[in-house]
């Protein structure tokens, strides 16, 4: 094996004397994908900032090619061939693709910004990876998420990065985006680079990478080649206890009702031929690639984006749906995707965020909400320091989504529209909603889930809905395997009710591809 | 990731403050922004009354609440409209307009004062609406808008009446900026303004704490949250428009009694306005603020004022020294705020930390939560960048 | 091999400049025409064209320091005030003197360069809103101006008037000067990093940091440049006056409206997004219309109603269509359509 | 941004053709004859003291019944080469009708046109209007020079110094020019017409409180704004002499807003007495006078303006005032000269107009008079023989 580009040693950082990494020792190889996988909150991020010089550490060597180096800033680990590619995008929507890869070390002649030789820069390095469809001079704004990702590592790579750290670069992307992400990786390391891949996608990591670093509680659980593992093995180390404990058993008692809420070939700009039925008590999960229209037929349920055709009906009636205060007066609600830009008012108390519901839409309720809402909150297990007067951008993400949890309690919901609801969020935090949604489902409530992850759907779901291009491709029940859920996305197989669950291999296979 | 979670208040479901935090809160308090407005004021008044104490005499102090009232009034109307994230700067152009029109159509008979005073609350409120309704529905940043109404209604109303008003509304009418109630101990005198402005102020703060108020603010956070809420966003808006208004149609009622009429009446009142918000710590972009510092900015700028006055500066460095207070304001609470708040979805915050792992008892803990950059579990939102 | 869906985005979209210069020429058109038929008078005659050009050509050197600061999310309301400061100095150096023309210029404009850098200095480094710092500012320059000038003062020679006074064809000499000077601004946002940066820091300053842009240097530039721009429109005001005045900047309501012109030329209020050519397409509409309005002798105080009223119209069906225009950017979307 | 470089690329070459092309000084433009536009930070001016001093004493010449054709130590020039019959285009460069004075003598400026155009002496006036801006008002004139189609010049500066240039650009037409109310730096015009001046005013106001007034009493003056040379002048001469006399005068800009003027007194009578009310313009004077009221205290010796809201509380309070006058009644005698100018007549190089104060003797006379006009109107306006007396006033109808 050649000589590692990059090696940490006895990495170590505490934030006001509480230790969140301790003793980690890593190495990465020109050519090598290293995995660094670990449950939310090990410390895989920690690292990772620390690595590109947005931490310091506090114990510790890393060396670069040998050299040991203490970056300041991400822009120093950059120029060092350290790229990182974070997970929320620093991209401007405003400027072109050339303009963001070269954003604060644009190419000069003399004082004059090079654009010719920056758009050509950046077309060489986007042909590099075998992409054609995005032109430098095209506004990133008007870029697709995968597109944007690409965007992000393209100006990794115009550092000529020989290190390049990915945090869960295909978090937002659909199944064949990640497959050309794959294939972009794949070309980095034919040249090359080391890369260190975070990642929660096992399948991925296992797909993907030659060594794999674990982490757990901040600690070095082990680091070796991937080989030397199974997907079993990676899943104890990283959380030492069994996968089923994840998703909770349904609650005694729980049963289908009536039919709580329906929608009729209903369709908008985004979605289109939606018939959707779910019955009290029951949890129908949504499955698609990104961009299938997911989110767009949650909101249209919302009536954010309305349904513009077919019909809607609550409990049997009728309803028009026009916009979120209308489907709130029926009972609805619906937990966001992104609950920092949808969900959320960040400098306003927990307290205000949790009433926010009750006192827009039903202010008459706001005495008794109130005092309701403390016992909600504890019950969702929040911890805020400064209780309910702490504002909530203090809180952690998984707070964070209880607290909007909580707003939509407060309302007494009958049907509950989750978008990602445990995106973002820690495991304890991700069972706390697993729970809530059994529990509403005891108290009657029709709920819809949807997800990226395919296990948590198949985990949660008592049925789920695959949606692809806007459309409902198919119906899938509780037990059905993700490889099925994956053709039915990918329109690999014909739309249609799924019964036994099983494809064969070969479309599988293609599916992925 | 195991914090151990050192618990300093274990108590089950405890979201309530202890008394001991809320000493320590009203000790914080008077040097936070917040806080820190009144502690001018305090100063300020101190200042006066040694340089003057015969202001310090109740009969002197209640008239110079009498002479704040308008400039506090239209600051708690320019309160819900910074504090709902906009901005209106047609206040002092509405309050030239409601003066001119009492002046003009009440004129001495007194049989008009109340069909008058409900045509201008009338104007007041189409003003609110317009304004809302624009910059709402149409997407007018408010800046704009605002700019275009104040030059509309100014122009507007100097058209009507060829730039000047017949002559001051009848004494009855005039009563309301001009009068009071006499013969009471201790300060003699309490003008009807003053009563005004307690009702005024007393009703912002009921307001402000009703859920529509609370609405008002969270709509200034995060509109798209307010909107995901089910808050009709275009109705809160317009609403602190309204509200906005109609402090100037009240401002002007006691102008025109106060001063009488004549067409420079409310000029600059719209940045006068904005600079006592701004000193009562509110915080352009909204969200944040609370209005009875609003009002003590207003109350602290008109004692800068009176201190100039007294101290025998001449009058051309009033402006100097109101420039120089309410950038030294503003930085003050930049600086202790820190946080920009004007695009929610782009904040730099530190990353949160991780709550306990599971099974651990709901606490309300005592981690040390956003004082400084904790690790997170990845908070997956992608973020396409800007709006 | 890319499994990306190739959305179209190579439809032809209007960019915002083009929707401005198409108002313009709009608002030309029914200008000319009213001009023509109301008042029977040419509206495309020399001297007509020179009022119009006269009239941007302040304006449009306010406009174009503004449209500077807006774009890095800042704003400038102290233009007035350090123009009024600028054309006195000027004209008090110079005193009358030929000689002394230089040094009447290199004074204006390093005094107001000073004041921008104030300016960026307490948006960047105070963490200020540029609204409430230029408000504090201006405040500042008004109050000294107000103790310390009773009136106009200085005088410039005869040389300097030229520049105010003087046209080639009906084109005047100050007016090519604001172009020429757009044009170099232009070039500036395009073609230098601060330019770059500029952009960036408005569109979002966390980004630009993280990309290892210094986010201070490129506001405190576009504030400097804003007040430079503020000197120079106070040089060519004291050129066309012959003398400083305490007052001129702000007879003007120069703050207001520049910050209008630059909205009404498309520049995003909030900043990232905009530029030159669409705030000197702001300028001109302003112009058009309040030259018309002049030659039709409406009066003064409709004439504030008819701008409050265009300003506001503008900007909305402007706005308008921008909503419009973000709204698709999934491929699933777009193929539905 | 591409659209830049064609901005750029546009303007350099339209630059470039145009260099080729003739290139059009303005010929009026000249090199100043003399040192135009001294520091003029200081107001006080002995020399134009003296001289409207003396003015005040002066019996003017003229109609006995139309002061605003009445004229003052007038120095007349001939205007036969300007002799020419028929109806003439007379175009109007005004400052602005931004305040109450100068819409009341726009209004009777219009009404007095009417007469003129029925007469046949003027055709039409084109009137442009700076709205207080130095720049537009430049503008203007050379609009006027270049596109007006002008018989004649009617110009009334916003400001001398800087409208100097271009007032003396007009005059280069050959064509009359007439300046009236404040001046320009130059005597290129036909005729300038304007009353007595600021310094007169200055002199009536202090001169009429020292004699109210004891040695050591305080005076509050209240000053709309600086700047302003007419209003200036007001000051410089009542400040001379109330220094002389011994007079303790303290002034604050207001604004002419009323709520300011009330909070200034207000805060003079916390400090302690005030004697005398000094005004340079009369606007905002009733809320002086009521802040005397508010207080409970005696009224103050006070000199204000014949702005009829200041003439009718005089009355009502009984005050000891005075009422000084800028003669708005002037506004009348622009286009009258232009009617005798363009009939051969001599005008006077300086036409200075009588100015008086109303004294509490002519009190009553002036209220009867004004009768029903609005507290914005001011009392000699000089219009009483218009066509449209009294209603167009009454209803302040601006054109």
């Amino acid at each position: 094996m050649s000589a590692p580009v990059l090696v940490a040693r006895g990495v170590g950082k505490s934030f006001l004397g509480v230790s969140v990494l301790r003793d980690i020792d890593l190495e990465l190889h020109p050519g090598k994908v290293h995995g660094l996988v670990g449950e939310n909150g090990a410390g895989k991020s920690t690292f990772m900032k620390i690595l590109a010089g947005v931490y310091s550490r506090d114990t510790g060597t890393v060396s670069l090619e040998g050299r040991e180096v203490d970056f300041g800033h991400p822009v120093q680990a950059m120029r060092a061939g350290l790229a990182t590619v974070f997970q929320e995008f620093n991209l401007l929507p405003e400027r072109n693709v050339a303009e963001n890869v070269y954003l604060g070390r644009e190419p000069r002649k003399g004082p004059i910004v090079d654009r010719r030789g920056m758009v050509r820069a950046t077309r060489e390095l986007l042909d590099g990876l075998g992409i054609d469809t995005i032109d430098p001079l095209t506004r990133v704004g008007s870029l697709t998420v995968a597109e944007q990702q690409i965007v992000e590592i393209v100006k990794a790579l115009s550092f000529d990065a020989r290190v390049i750290s990915m945090d869960e670069p295909t978090a937002a992307l659909a199944d064949h985006e990640v497959e050309l992400l794959s294939s972009i990786i794949r070309k980095l390391k034919e040249r090359g680079v080391a890369i260190l891949y975070v990642s929660h996608r096992l399948a991925e990591v296992f797909a993907l990478c030659d060594d794999i670093t674990v982490l757990k509680d901040g600690a070095l659980v082990s680091t070796g080649p991937a080989a030397e593992l199974t997907p079993d093995e990676l899943v104890r180390r990283m959380v030492g206890r069994p996968l089923t404990t994840f998703f909770p058993e349904k609650e005694e008692g729980t049963a289908l009702g009536d039919v709580r809420f329906a929608v009729r070939d209903g369709g908008n700009d985004y979605v289109s031929g939606i018939d959707l039925e779910i019955r009290a008590g029951e949890i129908v999960g949504i499955a698609g690639l990104q961009g299938s229209g997911r989110t767009e037929l949650v909101e249209a349920a919302f009536g954010v984006e309305p349904f513009t055709r077919g019909t809607v009906e609550v409990d049997g009636r009728r309803l028009r749906l026009g916009n979120p205060r209308r489907a709130v007066r029926e009972g609805i609600a619906l937990v966001t995707e992104d609950r920092k830009a949808h969900g959320l008012a960040l400098a306003q108390p927990v307290l205000d965020n949790a009433l926010l519901v009750i006192r827009g839409v039903f202010p008459g309720r706001t005495r008794a909400a109130r005092h309701e809402v403390p016992g909600i909150l504890s019950s969702l297990e929040v911890s805020a320091r400064g209780g309910l007067a702490q504002e909530v951008r203090y809180l952690s993400g998984g707070n964070q989504q209880k607290v909007v949890l909580a707003k939509w309690l407060a309302t007494r919901p009958r049907v509950v529209l989750l978008d990602e609801p445990t995106r973002g969020i820690d495991v304890g935090a991700k069972v706390a909603v697993y729970r809530l949604m059994r529990r509403l489902a005891k108290d009657g409530v029709a709920q819809v889930m949807v997800s990226s992850e395919l296990p948590e759907l198949i985990g949660m779901a008592d049925r789920i809905l695959v949606l692809r291009d806007g459309r409902i491709a198919g119906e899938a029940p509780a037990g059905a395997t993700e490889e099925t859920l994956l053709a039915l996305a990918a329109g690999t197989v014909s739309d249609g009710t799924v019964d036994d669950g099983t494809v064969s291999d070969g479309t599988v296979a293609e599916a992925i591809r | 990731m195991t914090l151990p979670p050192p618990r300093a208040t274990t108590q089950p479901g405890a979201g309530l403050p202890s008394i001991g935090r809320r000493l320590a809160n009203l000790g914080l308090a008077l040097v936070s922004p917040r806080g820190a407005v009144f502690l001018l004021l305090l100063v300020l008044l101190v200042a006066i009354a040694l340089l003057n104490p015969r202001f310090a005499e109740p009969e002197q102090f209640i008239r110079f609440i009498q002479r704040v009232a308008p400039i506090a009034i239209v600051a708690i109307g320019q309160y819900f409209v910074i504090v709902s994230g906009e901005f209106d700067l047609s206040m002092g152009s509405l309050i030239t307009t409601q003066v001119v029109v009492a002046g003009n159509l009440i004129g001495q008979d007194d049989a008009r004062i109340l069909p008058v005073t409900l045509l201008m609350i009338a104007i007041g409120v189409i003003v609110g609406v317009v304004n809302g309704l624009v910059t709402t529905l149409l997407k007018v940043p408010s800046f704009i808008v605002t700019l275009g109404m104040m030059l509309a209604l100014l122009g507007g109303v100097f058209w009507w009446t060829g730039g000047a008003a017949t002559g001051n509304p009848s004494d009855t009418f005039r009563q309301l900026g001009r009068g009071g109630i006499r013969d009471l101990p201790v300060i003699e005198f309490l003008p009807w303004a003053v009563v005004v402005l307690a009702i005024a102020l007393a009703a912002a703060i009921w307001f402000s704490k009703r859920p529509f108020g609370r609405a008002m603010i969270a709509v200034g956070d995060n509109v798209e949250t307010a909107r995901y809420a089910g808050i009709r966003v275009w109705a809160t808006k317009t609403a602190a428009f309204v509200i906005s208004s109609l402090s100037a149609t009240i401002a002007g009622v006691l102008l025109v009694g106060y001063a009488g009429v004549h067409p420079s009446v409310g000029r600059g009142y719209e940045f006068i306005a904005i600079t006592a918000v701004v000193l009562g710590g509110v915080v352009l972009g909204g969200g944040r603020g609370w209005v009875v510092a609003a009002v003590a900015g207003a109350f602290a700028l008109e004692a800068l004022f009176t201190l100039l006055n007294f101290a025998d500066i001449p009058s051309t460095y009033r402006d100097a020294v109101q420039g120089v207070i309410i950038i030294a304001a503003v930085a003050y609470a930049a600086v202790t705020f820190r946080g920009r708040r004007q695009r929610p979805s782009r904040l730099a915050e530190p990353p949160a930390p991780s709550t306990s792992p599971p099974g651990e008892e709901p606490v309300v803990s005592a981690t040390p939560a956003g004082s400084a950059p904790h690790p997170s579990g990845p908070d997956g939102t992608t973020q396409q960048g800007g709006q | 091999m890319t499994a990306l869906a190739a959305p179209a985005r190579t439809r032809r979209v209007l960019t915002t400049t083009a929707i401005v210069y198409l108002a313009l020429v709009a608002v030309i058109v029914l200008g000319a025409i009213l001009v023509s038929v109301v008042a029977n008078r040419n509206f495309f005659s020399p001297g007509n064209i020179r009022d119009i050009l006269t009239g941007m050509s302040v304006l449009g050197l306010f406009a174009i320091g503004q449209t500077l600061v807006i774009l890095g999310a800042s704003l400038d309301l102290s233009v007035p005030f350090v123009a009024s400061l600028a054309s006195l100095l000027a004209a008090q150096t110079m005193a009358g003197g030929t000689g002394n023309i230089a040094a009447g210029v290199g004074i204006a404009l390093v005094v107001g360069a000073a004041i921008g850098f104030v300016n960026g200095a307490i948006v960047t480094g105070l963490k200020v809103n540029g609204f409430i710092a230029t408000l504090g500012t201006g405040l500042i320059v008004k109050g000294y101006l107000d103790t310390n000038y009773k009136g106009t003062a200085g005088s410039v020679p005869w040389e300097f008037q030229l520049i105010g006074a003087t046209g080639l064809g009906p084109v005047p000499i100050s007016t090519l000067i604001m172009l020429g000077l757009a044009a170099l601004v232009a070039l500036a946002l395009r073609y230098t990093r601060t330019g770059h940066h500029l952009f960036a820091v408005g569109g979002n300053a966390e980004v630009a940091r993280l990309s290892g842009v210094r986010t201070a240097p490129p506001v405190i530039a576009a504030h400097v440049l804003s007040s430079v721009f503020a000197a120079l429109a106070g040089l060519l005001l004291a050129s066309r006056l012959g003398v400083g005045s305490p007052t001129v900047g702000s007879q003007g309501g120069y703050d207001l409206l520049s910050i209008a012109a630059v909205v009404l030329g498309g520049t995003l209020l909030l900043g990232g997004r905009g530029g030159v050519a669409g705030t000197i397409g702001g300028v001109a509409i302003f112009a058009v219309i309040d030259n018309v309005m002049s030659v039709l002798q409406v009066n003064p105080f409709l004439k504030d109603v008819v701008r409050g009223v265009v300003i506001v119209a503008a900007v909305a069906i402007y706005t308008g269509r921008a909503i419009q225009r973000r709204r698709p950017r999934f491929s699933a979307k777009e193929e539905l359509r | 941004m591409r659209r830049g470089i064609q901005i750029a690329a546009t303007a350099l070459g339209a630059s470039v053709l145009l260099v080729l092309s003739a290139c059009t000084t303005d010929p009026s433009v000249e090199p100043a004859d003399n040192g135009t536009g001294q520091p003029s930070t200081e107001w006080f001016d002995q020399a134009l003291f003296d001289k409207q001093d003396g003015e005040r004493g002066v019996t003017p010449q003229g109609p006995q019944d139309q002061p605003y054709l009445q004229h003052i130590n007038a120095e007349m020039v001939d205007t036969s080469q300007y002799t020419s019959p028929g109806a003439k285009k007379v175009c109007f460069a005004n400052a602005s009708i931004s305040n109450p004075w100068r819409q009341t003598g726009w209004i009777t400026m219009n009404e007095q046109l009417e007469v003129l155009q029925a007469e046949g002496a003027i055709s039409q006036m084109e009137t442009r209007d700076a709205q207080d801006s130095d720049d537009t008002q430049i503008a203007d004139i050379d609009y006027f020079i270049n596109e007006g189609d002008c018989d004649a010049f009617i110009i009334s500066p916003n400001s001398t110094a800087a409208m100097t240039p271009a007032v003396e650009r007009a005059c280069e037409t050959g064509k009359p020019v007439i300046v009236f109310d404040r001046g320009v730096q130059t005597d290129c015009a036909v005729t300038f017409i304007h009353p007595i001046g600021g310094f007169a005013w200055g002199i009536d106001t202090a001169e009429f409180l020292i004699d109210n007034l004891d040695e050591g009493d305080k005076v509050v003056a209240l000053r709309i704004l600086p700047g302003v040379d007419v209003l200036e002048q007001r000051w410089a001469a009542a400040e001379v002499l109330f220094d002389e006399a011994g007079i303790e005068a303290v002034d604050y800009f207001t604004g002419a807003d009323p709520a300011e003027i009330k909070k200034i007194i207000s805060d003079e009578l916390a400090k302690g007495d005030v004697h005398g009310i000094w005004m340079d313009a009369g606007d905002g004077a009733v809320a002086a006078i009521e802040a005397f009221e508010d207080a409970g205290v005696d009224y103050p010796v006070m000199t204000g303006e014949d702005e009829l809201s200041f003439l009718r509380k005089w009355k009502e309070t009984g005050l000891v005032g005075l009422a000084p006058v800028y003669s708005n009644f002037q506004w009348r005698t622009p286009l009258l000269a232009v009617q005798m100018i363009f009939a051969g007549e001599e005008v006077p190089k300086e036409w200075v107009l009588p100015q008086s104060p109303i004294t509490e003797r002519e009190l009553d006379e002036f209220l009867t008079a004004n009768d029903g006009m609005p507290g914005g109107h001011y009392a000699k306006f000089g219009g009483e023989d218009l066509p449209g007396y009294p209603a167009v006033w009454q209803q302040r109808i601006i054109p």
